[in-house]
């Protein structure tokens, strides 16, 4: 099967994710979408890595990984702490600044 | 290595500046004093320089080089021209007069913090802008000037906005809301006139890979730098703009008007008399000799736009009611006069625009300092609420009629000289903007007598019969002035000859030769 | 069939694992980086035992002394010549080692040193329950306003974790100027930015206002890095390989060996190029170019003032360094096509930041927006892609960023009862007040706004000349327009300041500790010594304006 | 011996400045020091006459060079004086009258705290006046012309506190200026044409210069004699100037300042006699003066404006005469002394007639005065009778010779000129009756004024009368000093050239057709005046004679059309200025802010609004970068 299908699927699954960034309202499913533009960037490193033979796609996959957890941390804690304070995690009600 | 004259003539006055800012809030005499003193030093510092000046001798006289920006091109470079010598001579001679008139204007009025000091910053940023403007006159480095052209905005600004005539007609807050615009108007039309000339600057840097007037203009004689004529034409005019935002010239003269009507009369004369005079004598130092195709391919308009300055400027004047707007839309016309004379590209003319700078300098501030000293006592500027001062305070009436007379350039005073010499380069080049340009003095008499008459003359008011007459410091201010006007206008030969080889040269630089006589007369 | 066979179907023969060479790391060259991140972890471990009272002091010390060694570093590698003859490409490949890192991260310590002084100013808040308190939350877990947050004031608690956050990221920004491949790039982007995020949470009054900056740029920041990764993605696609050398030489078709993999996607420039396109993108996020800019005046405005300062100095010199690299090592190739890009990037940034900023209402947003506007000048010089623009924007960023973080320090020092005192309104008549600080503040505005004599005039034409030279004209006539238009609101707080009558009721200036002293001296000396006599720095960047390749 | 010249200007000069600046202590003897200076200065200009007689006729111009004034690439201006024959006439009139003058004013002005200031403008004023007929080139000579309008300025407007007197000067100011610009663009032309502008190069070179630019060099000189002496169309100042004290008008407007333009047109003969075209436009100039004052003149009430009225006639013949070239230009001169003389007299005898009415100029308040002022009556009648041309007084010749010299122009301009000239004296015989009558003659017509006090005219004192009785006899004497063997004419002709024209009608017919005209005009005025009471309050008048109590309309016409059409003018310039050219800058700044506003709208608080800003940023960067690679 041509490993170029599976760029297609990556560069679907970055856009379906930057689309949920866009609209949907909750910050944990905001987040997940960054999460899932994540893994589509690795599925692509995954399948350049294929097709040239090396491994170096194959590890960065791995780097990401550990940096998305690493936002995951940072996030989460950003996010919880935010819904501790307005009891809601949705990011439209964090508009106090503007213009 | 000789002392380094013209660093020290700019440097005193800055020097100064922090000493005099520097001196503690309750010692307001001392700073006044200190200010005094030091304009007084360097005055004797430019009276040296014009002393060490030889007329027939080289360009530029007096002349320090020293490596500054390397990566900008730039060299520390100040020299002397005759031009120079007579602008920094003005400058130096004014501003002690100017310290000395604005004696009280910075008096604080409210209390503001122990550490708020107006008197100290008032007396600082005069001098301040004295260095700043010196130095812009002296150098000889494109970038070295236009970085003090540029620099001097900033206490400027500060002296137009911060400090205002004591009473004011409309009330202090309005007052205070006036003079901010006044300011902020001031700063962004020259602001925005020196960022037009700072990309037109870094053009030049581009075309010639250094600053240096003297190189570049003897490269361009020899041929070893040539520019496109599109782009030659295109960095004269991001030139030009800005030096005629600071003239003023027709139409971007409208910040003079605010500027002039809501300084105090001291600041005003700062304005008018010495910052402005940059604009025209930049024109002439680099304008002309940086670009001589391009200014000749702009003369026509540059022409015609002087000349509606004239008559515009002196027909606005007529109708102005607030003496110190009077007094700006005088000065637009006049500088509607010296460009007139700088650019009608005769010897006549650009000798006649240059004593008309230094002319135009001493009038308009023996002019505006008196009507200053008529406004403090009376707390409005509007010629309405006066009349018959001259049966109340005779002395100050018979100094501000002299004024006037200078201001209508009455033969016999200074201003007539240049005026002149300006028409009749003019005429010989350009009859017909000569003959208009002619109509500029009807319409001068027009509004100076109609300003003496309204203020002047008729019954007393009521509200100035209680008027003192000039006193003893605010004589001292005038009467030097007018006996320099009388001289001046007898015997202006020595300015005129430190002046004519400047010209001369400038003149060669634009490849310019005066029309000759159709008639050789029988001598 | 047989058993090997059978065998054969669920196991297969591995080869014999061939021997793995250790990479060789040049650990004097990467001392600067480093000593901060080791710093940093002591000072986590130093949250850990320390106990509470002198947790501070503990921080505040390792951070400095950790600062100033790297600078040490930095300045004995510059010495050493690893600027210039002996710049090279250290940690196998992943790492350069050459003018422009060095200078950056010089700028960057300096920046994180002053950074730290105006963290650990204690002096401006009023004392909580005796107990002298910087501008961080008590305890950033407890909700505002709770009882939690009420009972860490009490007990006088502090966020000293402010400090060893601030050490990370200074330790990613040294090595995003340097990474010398893609992946590098990505993990300094994402340690610098983590910490940075969490910053913007701590603040101690306004707190719903820092945890909406802390949220946005968090999201943002993620949501840019997911392209810039994507991005990278592609290029890696399109090279073969992350490596800043092997992918310049693919776009350059100067590549060695190719196999058919290599020379299949070669062909490919769509990948190429809305790779390099996506990796800019996530680059002019951190540097808030328009119109990737909406973050910055919120984050601004919510994060507490030291660590807006910080931020807004040290994040634009780290991004732009890592521009200046992918710009000029690996893609000098494709000039032509990401030139025009940029040209409309830098013009809808300096006008755009210009023009919005006008209308502003509060001083930190103000400079919000200035930031954005100064990032579309600096871009001017980005374009001319000279050695002069490599050069000037090298000393541009150090200008402006000792600008930006003593005018962040002024700011912090006008208060009233609610804490700083930001709304413009408030400024009235600051002058009359307190001159000095007011005129400190004017001496920060005027060199935002470019006026002669200052750092900012000697930056700005630096940039406007290489962008001439570069023949960019236009963009250098935009940039003069857009710096008038930008003049007139620095103008305008200098009015307020100084024309209007004080307010009653308005704010007062808090007498600070030496530390915020130093920072807004050090601020004022280095724009006016810039501003002045910049020779010696500009020396300093063309020397440094060489990337090692 | 012309080291002297410049003492001439020096003398008063020095005078004006103490008296300006010596403040009040000099009050006491001011004015005296005043009149001595001026006397002074004429001591000095009779030494200069007689050493000049003693000359001969040829080498009688001497130059005195003070220094160099303004010296400039090819323009080369010095401050140097020239006396000859010419010059010498003027300085004797102008210093003799002067000195006379100010001897009268001690005493005019004795009750006048500012007296002082007025001496010192004074002797400001013959400064001027004689650096103005002794420069010895245009611009010098430009100088003392604006150095006379402004002496003329202060002292019309010396009460000042007089709304009236300060707006007569400001008017006689302005439309002086309108004449300068004549003489400034004259000056230019001079310059552009010759590469100079002093007498002897300019006039030596003059004919071979182009008639065209003659011509316009002529008519420039002809508009600023216009504006300095009262011609039409620039005459409207010179009745308000009688706002001033009477001497000044005595001095100033009638006697020497008025007369700079004959002496200008008269200089300048040279440039002239090449372009016929200007000459005739000076005739005509004159003619129309001549019969435009002797109307005004007749109309007038105010005994000082009748007398102006007839100032600006009589200026009218010099001009006339000065038109007609060579023939004329001596006895332009000639008048012009002997006018000096008689109208100088008449306006001191009015001023005295005035000390002695309280201030009353209203001749219809006056009558019968004969008896009370004898001295007056009796200087005042002379100088009437020289002014009408009565045979054998200084008039009859000066003007006689004028008419002839018309006539001897020839062809249809001579009768048309000769006859105007004709008219012009039969109507100044009438307006001078007419005056002589209602001041002198009839029962006395004052009543008190409103503060009720009777005014008791008498005598004026003695400083005042001796100049009268000396103006007296020289009103009679000098023309016939002068004609008999033509001293004037060999005395003026080595400068100004003479020719004798040939008149078409003899010179006898010329003087018999004057004297019936000048019976004619006399009688009608008298039938008119001395047969009837003349009423205290002047009748409605026909429409002529309303006009001409306005001046002939012309002042309304400058009011209507210069005055309120610039206060238009000005007032929409300056809304223009204000909306139109700050108006752009400032509508640029408007739209930059509101741009921003709009734009600021976009950061609307919404990360993810932002996050849509960023994606579609990225997808355009995209895009852009793709288009740059497909074109």
């Amino acid at each position: 099967m041509n490993p170029v299908n599976y760029l297609y699927l990556a560069a679907l699954l970055f856009t379906i994710g930057a689309t949920g960034v866009l609209i949907r309202r909750n910050a944990i499913v905001v987040f997940m979408c960054i999460e899932l533009m994540l893994n589509a960037c690795n599925l692509a490193f995954v399948t350049f890595s294929r097709m040239h033979g090396n491994l170096d796609g194959q590890i960065i996959a791995f780097f990401t990984m550990v940096v998305a957890a690493a936002e995951v941390v940072v996030g989460l804690a950003i996010i919880v702490s935010l819904f501790r304070t307005r009891h809601s995690a949705s990011v439209d009600d964090a508009s106090l600044m503007k213009l | 290595m000789s002392f380094p004259l013209l660093t020290a003539t700019a440097a005193l006055p800055a020097v100064g500046a922090l000493a005099t800012a520097a001196v503690p809030a309750a010692r307001r005499t001392t700073a006044k004093w200190l200010a005094l003193t030091v304009s007084l030093a360097t005055f004797v510092l430019a009276a040296v320089i014009a002393v060490r000046f030889e007329p027939g001798g080289a360009r530029y006289q007096l002349t320090e080089s020293h490596a500054w920006i390397k990566d900008f091109g730039v060299r520390y470079e100040l020299g002397v021209d005759g031009i120079a010598v007579a602008l920094v001579a003005l400058t130096a001679l004014l501003i002690p007069f100017v310290i000395l008139a604005g004696w009280h204007d910075a008096d604080p009025m409210e209390t503001g913090s122990r550490r708020w000091r107006p008197t100290q910053g008032f007396f600082a940023l005069i001098l301040a802008v004295e260095a700043m403007v010196i130095l812009s006159f002296e150098a000889t480095d494109v970038f070295v000037f236009y970085i003090f052209f540029e620099a001097m905005l900033i206490p400027m600004y500060f002296l137009i906005g911060g400090f205002g005539d004591r009473a004011h007609e409309h009330g202090e807050k309005a007052a205070s809301t006036q003079r901010s615009y006044a300011a902020v108007k001031f700063l962004l039309y020259n602001l925005a006139g020196g960022l037009i000339m700072l990309a037109a600057v870094i053009g030049l840097y581009v075309q010639a890979g250094n600053f240096s007037l003297p190189e570049i203009v003897q490269a361009r004689a020899s041929g070893s730098l040539h520019m496109a004529t599109s782009t030659e034409r295109w960095l004269f005019l991001g030139f030009f703009f800005a030096f005629a935002v600071k003239a003023p010239l027709w139409p971007l003269h409208t910040w003079l008007p605010n500027a002039m009507g809501e300084a105090t009369a001291p600041v005003a004369v700062l304005i008018t008399a010495v910052v402005d005079k940059v604009g025209t004598f930049a024109m002439l130092r680099f304008c002309l000799q940086l670009f001589p195709e391009a200014s000749k391919w702009a003369t026509p308009v540059i022409l015609v736009l002087a000349l509606i300055s004239i008559i515009y400027g002196a027909l606005l004047a007529v109708g102005q009611r607030d003496i110190k707007r009077l007094v700006a839309y005088a000065s637009i016309s006049h500088f509607g006069f010296i460009i007139l004379g700088i650019f009608a590209m005769t010897s006549q003319g650009q000798s006649g625009a240059t004593l008309y700078m230094v002319n135009h300098g001493i009038s308009t501030a023996a002019l505006m300092l008196v009507a200053g000293f008529l406004i403090s006592r009376r707390g409005s500027r509007l010629i309405a609420d006066y009349g018959g001062v001259q049966k109340v305070a005779p002395v100050l009436a018979g100094t501000f009629l002299i004024g006037s007379l200078a201001t209508l350039s009455l033969p016999g005073l200074a201003p007539f000289v240049s005026e002149f010499l300006v028409l009749v380069g003019t005429f010989t080049r350009h009859p017909a903007i000569g003959i208009i340009a002619t109509l500029g003095i009807v319409l001068a008499a027009l509004y100076t007598l109609v300003l003496y008459q309204r203020t002047m003359t008729g019954p007393v008011k009521a509200e100035v019969a209680e008027m003192p007459d000039l006193r003893v410091r605010e004589l001292l201010v005038v009467a030097p002035l007018i006996a320099l006007l009388i001289f001046l206008g007898v015997y202006p030969k020595p300015v005129a000859d430190i002046v004519n080889p400047a010209v001369r040269q400038t003149m060669s630089d634009v490849h310019q030769t005066d029309p000759q006589p159709k008639v050789e007369a029988a001598k | 069939m047989s058993t090997a066979a059978v065998h054969s179907l669920w196991t297969t023969a591995a080869d014999p694992i061939s021997k793995f060479q250790a990479p060789k790391i040049e650990y004097g060259q990467l001392s600067p980086t480093l000593i901060v991140i080791g710093a940093a972890l002591v000072g986590v471990l130093i949250e850990a035992f320390v106990p509470r009272k002198s947790r501070y002091y503990a921080q505040v010390f390792i951070s400095v002394v950790a600062l100033a060694a790297a600078f040490a570093a930095v300045v004995a590698l510059a010495a050493g010549g690893y600027g210039t003859t002996k710049a090279h490409i250290a940690a196998m490949g992943a790492l350069a080692v050459d003018g422009p890192s060095l200078f950056l991260q010089g700028t960057i310590l300096l920046a994180g040193l002053l950074g730290v002084f105006t963290f650990a100013e204690r002096r401006l808040d009023p004392e909580a329950h005796g107990n002298r308190v910087d501008s961080f939350a008590a305890q950033a877990a407890s909700a505002p306003g709770s009882e939690s947050e009420k009972a860490a004031v009490k007990a006088g608690f502090t966020t000293t974790e402010a400090f060893p956050l601030l050490l990370f990221a200074v330790g990613g920004m040294l090595v995003f100027p340097s990474a010398n491949d893609l992946l590098t790039l990505f993990v300094a982007l994402e340690v610098f930015s983590l910490p940075l995020y969490l910053l913007c949470a701590l603040a101690r009054r306004k707190r719903l206002m820092s945890q909406e900056a802390s949220v946005k740029y968090f999201l943002l920041g993620a949501f840019a890095s997911a392209f810039t990764l994507f991005g990278i993605a592609l290029l890696y696609g399109y090279a073969g390989s992350v490596s800043y050398a092997t992918i310049a030489q693919v776009v350059d078709g100067t590549v060695a060996n190719v196999d058919p993999a290599l020379a299949n996607t070669m062909g490919n420039d769509a990948l190429l190029l809305v790779g390099a396109a996506m990796i800019v993108m996530g680059l002019l996020f951190k540097v808030a170019a328009v119109p990737f800019h909406m973050w910055t005046p919120d984050v601004y405005q919510g994060a507490p003032t030291p660590v807006t300062g910080f931020m807004a100095a040290a994040t634009k010199v780290a991004a732009f360094g890592a521009l200046l690299r992918l710009l000029y090592v690996v893609l000098p190739g494709m000039r032509w096509d990401w030139r025009p890009v940029m040209w409309a990037v830098a013009i809808v940034t300096m006008l755009g930041g210009a023009i919005v900023a006008i209308t502003q209402t509060d001083i930190k947003r103000l400079l919000a927006y200035s930031s954005i506007a100064h990032a579309g000048f600096i871009l001017a010089g980005v374009i001319a892609t000279t050695q002069n623009g490599v050069s000037s924007v090298l000393f541009y960023l150090a200008a402006y960023s000792f600008v930006t973080i003593g005018a962040f320090a002024v700011v912090t020092l006008v208060r009233d009862a609610g804490g700083e005192a930001t709304h413009l309104s408030k400024w009235a008549g600051l002058g009359r007040r307190s001159p000095l600080a007011a005129a400190v503040f004017a001496v920060f505005l005027l060199a935002f706004a470019g006026i002669p004599l200052t750092s900012g005039f000697a930056g700005k034409f630096a940039v406007f000349k290489a962008a001439a030279e570069g023949g960019a004209i236009p963009l250098v006539v935009i940039g003069v327009i857009s710096s008038a238009i930008a003049a007139f609101f620095y103008i305008r707080v200098i009015v307020l300041m100084f024309f209007s009558e004080p307010r009653p009721e308005g704010p007062t200036v808090a007498v600070p500790s030496p530390l915020t002293l130093t920072a807004i001296g050090v601020g004022v000396a280095v724009t006016l010594v810039l501003g002045v006599a910049p020779q010696y720095f500009l020396d300093l960047a063309s020397q440094a304006s060489v990337f090692v390749r | 011996m012309e080291n002297l010249i410049a003492l001439l200007i020096a003398a008063p000069l020095l005078g004006a400045a103490v008296l300006l600046c010596g403040g009040r202590r000099l009050d006491a003897v001011g004015h005296w020091l005043g009149t001595l200076l001026a006397g002074l200065s004429f001591v000095l200009g009779v030494v200069l006459f007689t050493d000049m007689l003693g000359k001969a006729a040829g080498q009688r111009a001497v130059t005195q060079h003070l220094f160099s004034w303004i010296p400039v690439a090819g323009f080369q201006a010095d401050v140097t004086f020239r006396l000859d024959q010419l010059s010498m006439t003027f300085v004797l009139l102008i210093t003799g009258v002067g000195s006379l003058i100010h001897l009268y004013s001690v005493g005019y002005m004795e009750h006048d705290e500012r007296r002082r200031r007025f001496f010192g403008y004074l002797n400001l004023f013959l400064a001027a006046m004689l650096l103005l007929v002794l420069a010895d080139n245009y611009l010098l000579l430009y100088v003392g012309w604006e150095g006379v309008g402004l002496a003329s300025y202060l002292l019309i407007g010396f009460w000042q506190h007089k709304p009236s007197a300060a707006t007569a000067a400001k008017k006689a100011f302005l439309v002086n200026r309108v004449g300068d610009m004549g003489l400034s663009i004259a000056i230019m032309l001079m310059f552009t044409t010759f590469g100079t502008f002093a007498f002897v190069p300019v006039l030596h070179s003059a004919d071979s210069a182009g008639e065209g630019k003659l011509t316009a060099i002529g008519l420039m000189l002809l508009l600023a004699a216009c504006g300095k002496s009262a011609q039409v169309p620039l005459q409207s100042w010179l009745g308000d100037a009688m706002e001033g004290p009477t001497p000044v008008s005595a001095l100033i407007h009638a006697a020497t300042m008025v007369t700079a333009g004959v002496y200008l047109i008269v200089r300048s003969g040279a440039i002239f006699n090449a372009a016929p075209d200007a000459q005739l436009v000076v005739t005509v100039v004159g003619a129309v003066t001549l019969l435009f004052g002797a109307i005004v003149g007749c109309a007038k009430d105010d005994i000082k404006k009748a007398l102006a009225g007839s100032t600006m006639s009589q200026i009218g013949y010099m001009v006339l005469a000065a038109g007609l070239g060579p023939i004329g230009y001596i006895f332009a001169i000639m008048h012009l002394v002997t006018h000096g003389f008689f109208k100088a007299g008449l306006f001191l005898g009015a001023g005295s007639v005035m000390h002695g009415m309280n201030d009353e100029v209203d001749m219809r308040r006056y009558g019968g005065l004969r008896t009370y002022m004898p001295v007056t009556f009796v200087t005042f009648g002379l100088g009437y009778l020289a002014i009408i041309g009565f045979p054998g007084l200084s008039g009859f010749f000066s003007k006689d010779k004028i008419i002839e010299a018309a006539f001897a122009k020839g062809g249809a301009e001579g009768w048309i000129l000769g006859g105007a000239a004709l008219l012009g004296a039969a109507i100044t015989a009438y307006y001078m009756t007419r005056v002589m009558i209602m001041t002198f003659f009839g029962e006395k017509r004052w009543q008190p004024d409103e503060q009720g006090n009777e005014p008791h005219p008498h005598e004026s004192p003695g400083v005042m009368t001796i100049p009268m009785i000396v103006l007296a006899v020289g009103s009679v004497f000098a023309g016939g000093f002068f004609s008999i063997g033509d001293r004037f004419v060999h005395w003026l002709e080595p400068v100004t050239g003479h020719a004798e024209g040939n008149s078409p009608v003899s010179a006898m017919t010329v003087t018999v057709a004057t004297l019936v005209l000048l019976v004619v005009g006399a009688g009608i005025a008298y039938a008119q005046y001395g047969r009837r009471p003349v009423l205290a309050v002047a009748p409605r008048g026909s429409l002529l004679t309303r006009a001409a109590r306005r001046d002939l309309l012309q002042d309304d016409f400058n009011h209507v059309v210069l005055v309120r059409g610039g206060e238009h003018l000005t007032r929409s310039l300056v809304y223009v200025d204000h909306t139109l050219v700050d108006g752009v800058v400032n509508g640029t700044a408007a739209s930059v802010g509101g741009l921003s506003g709009r734009l600021r709208r976009l950061q609307n608080g919404f990360a993810r609004s932002y996050a849509v800003s960023m994606f579609g940023g990225a997808a355009v960067l995209v895009a852009l970068t793709l288009l740059m690679r497909a074109v």
